[in-house]
């Protein structure tokens, strides 16, 4: 087998392939329709990597990553740069708008050695840009989330509200007092709290993990579904 | 002396935080009167004029020493950041703006045409991606590498995609093959709609969906009792899955749906769970991390960060 | 063309945490001493730098799914630690990329770190890698190398989304050591059952400053867990006075209007 | 090439995952779901508003959550058209919410013979976020104006005496982010008008101190969430067949555990070291 020539073995792959097409639309065990083995196609390449990495996953792989930078080359033209900058610039007379243009040229200048000062320019304002933004984000995200961490942990509402407050204040402080890092954990309190925190995170980290199973599995319950209700017409015929 | 060395940073950046405010509401306000859209021959002269106002500056700057040019940079990253700061944490509405109509943040109008602008930048810089994914894959192929049909695969599928992208934005009805043998008429739109709802949402779904399979391996190795920790994080893992489909509520359907019992139901706990302990434990994690955030932000804004991209020669 | 603006209370906290953090920078800078804990998954770097050496295969360093950001540039940081030391060992780095600018940076950090450690052949400028600035485009590149060159330990520092899982247990299923950290809550369960090690929230931006030692970064650190304090008894007040019947309770109540945004 | 036991142990299981869920999705099992307190809670809720309010089925949510919130809005307004109750369809936070809301509204309301216009009415997509809904709970025809179909909306007869939020029987929100507190806040804090939450399986966390607070009346977590309102209505849709497939794949994994840990001891016992280390 090894010493066939690898374009010998595609060929057979390939005439192989298309007689089970054409066997399995005649018989109608297959959907005779282009877009619906397009995409089945599709998802048994990448399927086909839960048994090992191969040439065809390889080979969609590539065909993934130049759809993908397609997809973006040409949104980021028709809902980015045609709508944001185009039409100021050419049916708006917003000529200053061309001072985007130049100054995103700079970012190009990377594999020059003698101009990687424009880039370090170009960058470094966007790492401004960014610190800023982590600053204002410190306070917008730190704001609705403390505000709904103050509950009253004695309450004449109800007891299982209480005690709903009292372990979500438990955890919430014990956990925070397991990430300081500038002193020795030693004092039992400290040390006792932060073991209880990072328990408690175990705890919470879990059932996030349990929580997702659900939304992963309809994924998969999809692409099953379009595999053998659509694709397949054995199981898909009513 | 520390004291001392404390003051004067603190007034270095006092100082330049005024004029940097000052700079960056001047620049837009008092040049208002020159950024105004132009038509015709001053359109094109206002063009001209910027670009070549551009390449000077650019080469005024490229001949400054080193040092220089390093200050450059502090300063444009200070003051970039400076604006988000002005903009949200001045009030909207202030006396400090005396000079504003009704004494409204002067930052606040600016701040859609910076997004627009960020957002144009990155558009550009996107070639800049798509030029290195293409110079790898192009050396691949001139090369002659193994699996160099990867590469061509690569640019079919790049350049497809590309093309009927634009094509089905502008044109979608433009006819491509009007009769050949037994295919009739194909127009742009067909060949983009294969592309995208046959070929890459197929190819993100089924990637997203090959997560299902990580997860099962991934409980089934993680989940094993070797800790206390280990242990906890199952037991809550498995009230979370067991809360979600009928065959975990069965178990417990026979508890009432209201009073004290009703909290035992495997749903409710499952809820109490991720209501409770994990609300409370991220939301912790939560503060650690916007704290951790603050303080590489401010780092990297008053220029105090070290190591990667900040100690390096120009 | 309204925004939302910080009110006085919200303005007096970041305030107040900023100025902390930059007096313990500075104070540190000054020449004072500082602690740092034992954070396990970062003392393991090391370990597993020198054992992908001895088995003669290449790392992997992933530096998030986010362009230019403050999570990304941390996870630099933390990539420049791992290129000297592989340049030190003499083993190669794979670094894939998720966005041009991320891209160029991490090019020649990595290229500088094998200069400065001496051994600039062994830097192959292919192995830094643009993959794709598309999320599941870029697992399917991630993945298909760590197959292919059977990569002996990966390194996922930044944020990521849901293809944590993917890149892990990827790299779980070729037998690498697996070191992750990840400020992002809702990852963290799933490089914690299939990584190694993993840095869990802050201690993600806590990595740079237990690696380097640097006071700078050190006295951040200080910085940071006075802030933590700050914001724990904010919590501890809010929570003490919320009930009610208290006549305190226009505290909690007052704390809770202005903190939120636009309040 | 190494070929550990490791190696064929995870083959296996994928090989079980793929089995324990596709054998649901070829043999049809007809579905059974019980029903949690939330979803029971929010389902009377729909049940209690009175024939002269209406409902605001708020669709806070695009394309890529359709497999959770799409379902839910379906659920939600089949159960309104089959009551005869008035809704209308609004949105603020993605532009496509509203459309996709109409779409599904469009397809069911023959079933039941109910009219766009007398019984139920879209507002589309309104910009302005948590301002906007201020506006609009003190106004509603000032601050809608006109319907997805640009007419105004007090042609439509279904509008006749909305006037603002006290008119509003129920806000049904469905979304994938946290748009809730918006509505918690300028409405249900100002007006006191009830709130039901239908939200993706990874928002609900978010949603049950609200729940616990009685500031929402109830909640669909999710997937299972639609699942509960399809048995609450004795309908067989979309949710309810896809349970048993997400019923064995769950417990294949809760199986997994077991024997993984079932393994765990027998190694130990015997003495053998676990193969890596701990996942810390």
């Amino acid at each position: 087998m090894n010493r066939m020539p690898a374009g010998l073995k595609a060929l057979i792959a390939l005439a192989a392939f298309a007689v089970v097409v054409y066997l399995g639309i005649r018989y109608r065990v297959f959907a005779a329709n282009l877009g619906i083995w397009l995409a089945a196609i599709c998802t048994l390449a990448i399927y086909s990597i839960l048994y090992r990495e191969n040439v065809v996953f390889r080979f969609f792989e590539h065909i993934f990553i130049g759809l993908a930078t397609g997809y973006s080359f040409y949104t980021i033209i028709t809902q980015v740069l045609q709508p944001k900058w185009w039409v100021p610039v050419a049916k708006e007379g917003k000529w200053y708008w061309v001072f985007a243009l130049l100054f995103s040229t700079m970012f190009y200048t990377v594999y020059s050695k003698r101009f990687s000062w424009m880039n370090r320019l170009a960058a470094g304002s966007f790492m401004g840009l960014s610190a800023g933004l982590g600053i204002v984000g410190f306070t917008t995200v730190l704001g609705p989330q403390m505000a709904a961490s103050f509950k009253p942990l004695w309450t004449s509402a109800s007891p299982y509200i209480a005690v709903n407050n009292i372990l979500f204040f438990i955890t919430l402080i014990t956990v925070m007092s397991y990430f300081f890092f500038s002193f020795e954990q030693r004092h039992p309190v400290v040390k006792g709290s932060a073991r209880l925190g990072r328990w408690l995170l175990m705890v919470a980290l879990g059932a996030i993990f349990g929580n997702t199973v659900m939304g992963r599995m309809s994924l998969l319950i999809d692409r099953l579904q379009f595999l053998l209700l659509q694709w397949l017409q054995v199981f898909g015929r009513h | 002396m520390q004291a001392r060395k404390w003051a004067i940073v603190a007034a270095i950046y006092a100082v330049s935080g005024l004029l940097g405010a000052v700079a960056l509401w001047g620049l837009t306000h008092l040049l208002s009167p020159v950024f105004r859209p132009a038509t015709g021959v001053a359109f094109g002269l206002a063009i001209a004029a910027s670009v070549v106002l551009w390449i000077g500056l650019i080469a005024v700057i490229h001949r400054l020493p080193a040092a220089v040019k390093k200050r450059i940079v502090v300063t444009a990253t200070f003051v970039a950041g400076l604006f988000y700061v002005l903009e949200y944490y001045l009030p909207a509405k202030s006396a400090v703006f005396f000079w504003r109509a009704h004494h409204t943040n002067p930052f606040s109008p600016m701040i859609f045409t910076v997004g627009d602008a960020v957002s144009v930048i990155f558009g550009f810089t996107f070639f800049l991606a798509a030029f290195s994914l293409s110079l790898v894959h192009g050396k691949s192929i001139a090369a002659r590498r193994p699996g160099y049909h990867n590469s061509i695969a690569f640019f079919v599928a790049f350049i497809m995609m590309a093309v009927f992208g634009l094509w089905e934005t502008y044109s979608p009805d433009t006819t491509l093959i009007h009769h050949i043998g037994w295919i009739r008429r194909v127009t742009a739109h067909q060949v983009y709609d294969h592309l995208f709802n046959s070929m890459y949402v197929p190819l993100t779904a089924t990637l997203f969906s090959v997560l299902s399979f990580y997860m099962a391996t991934a409980a089934f190795r993680a989940f094993r009792i070797r800790s206390a920790e280990a242990a906890f994080m199952m037991v809550a893992a498995f009230f979370c899955m067991m809360g979600q489909v009928p065959l975990g509520m069965w178990l417990t359907h026979n508890l009432p749906l209201h009073g004290p019992l009703s909290h035992l139901r495997m749903e409710a706990m499952a809820n109490w769970t991720l209501g409770v302990i994990s609300m409370a434990g991220l939301r912790a994690v939560t503060f650690g991390v916007l704290v951790g955030g603050l303080a590489i932000s401010l780092r990297i804004w008053l220029n105090l960060e070290r190591g990667a991209f900040f100690e390096q020669e120009l | 063309m309204s925004t939302q603006h910080a009110n006085a209370l919200q303005a007096a906290i970041v305030a107040i945490i900023g100025v902390v953090i930059l007096y313990m920078i500075l104070s540190a800078r000054g020449g004072r001493e500082l602690f740092i804990r034992r954070i396990p998954g970062l003392a393991a770097i090391d370990e597993a730098v020198g054992r992908a050496t001895e088995m003669g295969r290449p790392l992997l360093f992933s530096t998030g799914l986010v362009g230019v950001d403050i999570d990304t540039l941390q996870a630099l940081a933390i990539a420049q630690y791992v290129s000297r030391l592989a340049a030190r060992y003499g083993n190669r780095l794979i670094v894939p990329a998720v966005d041009p600018v991320i891209f160029a940076i991490a090019e020649q950090l990595v290229r500088e770190a094998y200069t400065a450690e001496g051994k600039p052949e062994a830097f192959r400028s292919d192995d830094i890698r643009f993959l794709s600035s598309e999320q599941f485009p870029y697992a399917a590149g991630v993945m298909g190398i760590i197959n292919r060159e059977r990569v002996a330990s990966t390194f996922f520092f930044g944020y990521f989304y849901a293809e944590a899982l993917l890149l892990s247990e990827t790299g779980q299923e070729v037998g690498a050591i697996q070191i992750a950290g990840t400020p992002a809550t809702t990852q963290i369960p799933f490089f914690l059952a299939s990584c190694d090690y993993t840095i869990i929230g802050d201690e993600f931006y806590a990595a740079s400053a237990y690696l380097t030692r640097e006071p700078t970064l050190l006295g951040s650190l200080v910085g940071q867990d006075i802030g933590k304090a700050l914001l724990m008894l904010l919590v501890i007040i809010g929570t003490a006075t919320a009930a009610p019947h208290l006549p305190l309770h226009v505290v909690s109540q007052w704390l809770a209007r202005m903190l939120h945004p636009g309040g | 090439m190494e070929q550990s036991s490791q190696f064929w142990s995870r083959r296996i299981i994928w090989l079980l995952l793929a089995i324990a869920t596709g054998i649901f999705i070829v043999v049809k099992v007809k579905a059974v779901m019980y029903v949690s307190r939330p979803a029971l809670s929010l389902y009377e809720a729909v049940e209690r508003v009175p024939a002269d309010k209406i409902i605001v089925v708020s669709c806070n949510w695009e394309p890529g959550t359709r497999g959770e919130n799409g379902l839910q809005t379906e659920a939600l307004i089949r159960h309104c058209l089959r009551n005869g109750k008035h809704f209308a369809i609004f949105g603020w936070a993605y532009p496509a919410g509203p459309q996709l809301g109409q779409q599904i509204a469009e397809r069911l309301q023959g079933r039941y013979h109910r009219r766009y216009g007398t019984d139920w009415v879209n507002w589309g997509y309104k910009t302005g976020q948590n301002n906007m809904v201020r506006a609009w709970a003190q106004n509603i025809p000032g601050t809608i104006k006109e319907d997805i179909l640009h007419k105004p909306i007090t042609s439509y007869p279904v509008m006749r005496g909305i006037r603002s939020a006290r008119d509003v029987g129920l806000i049904l929100e469905i979304t994938p982010s946290d748009t809730l507190v918006t509505y918690v806040r300028f409405v249900y804090g100002i007006y006191g008008t009830p709130i039901g939450y239908a939200c993706t399986g990874v928002m609900a966390p978010e949603g049950f101190p609200y729940l616990d607070a009685g500031q929402i009346v109830g909640l669909l977590k999710g997937l299972a969430g639609a699942a509960e309102y399809e048995q609450l209505l004795h309908y067989r849709g979309e949710a309810l067949k896809r349970m048993p497939a997400q019923s064995s794949a769950h417990l294949l994994i809760i199986a997994l555990i077991v024997v993984g840990n079932v393994l765990y001891f027998r190694a130990r016992r015997r003495g053998e070291a676990p193969g890596r280390r701990l996942s810390t």
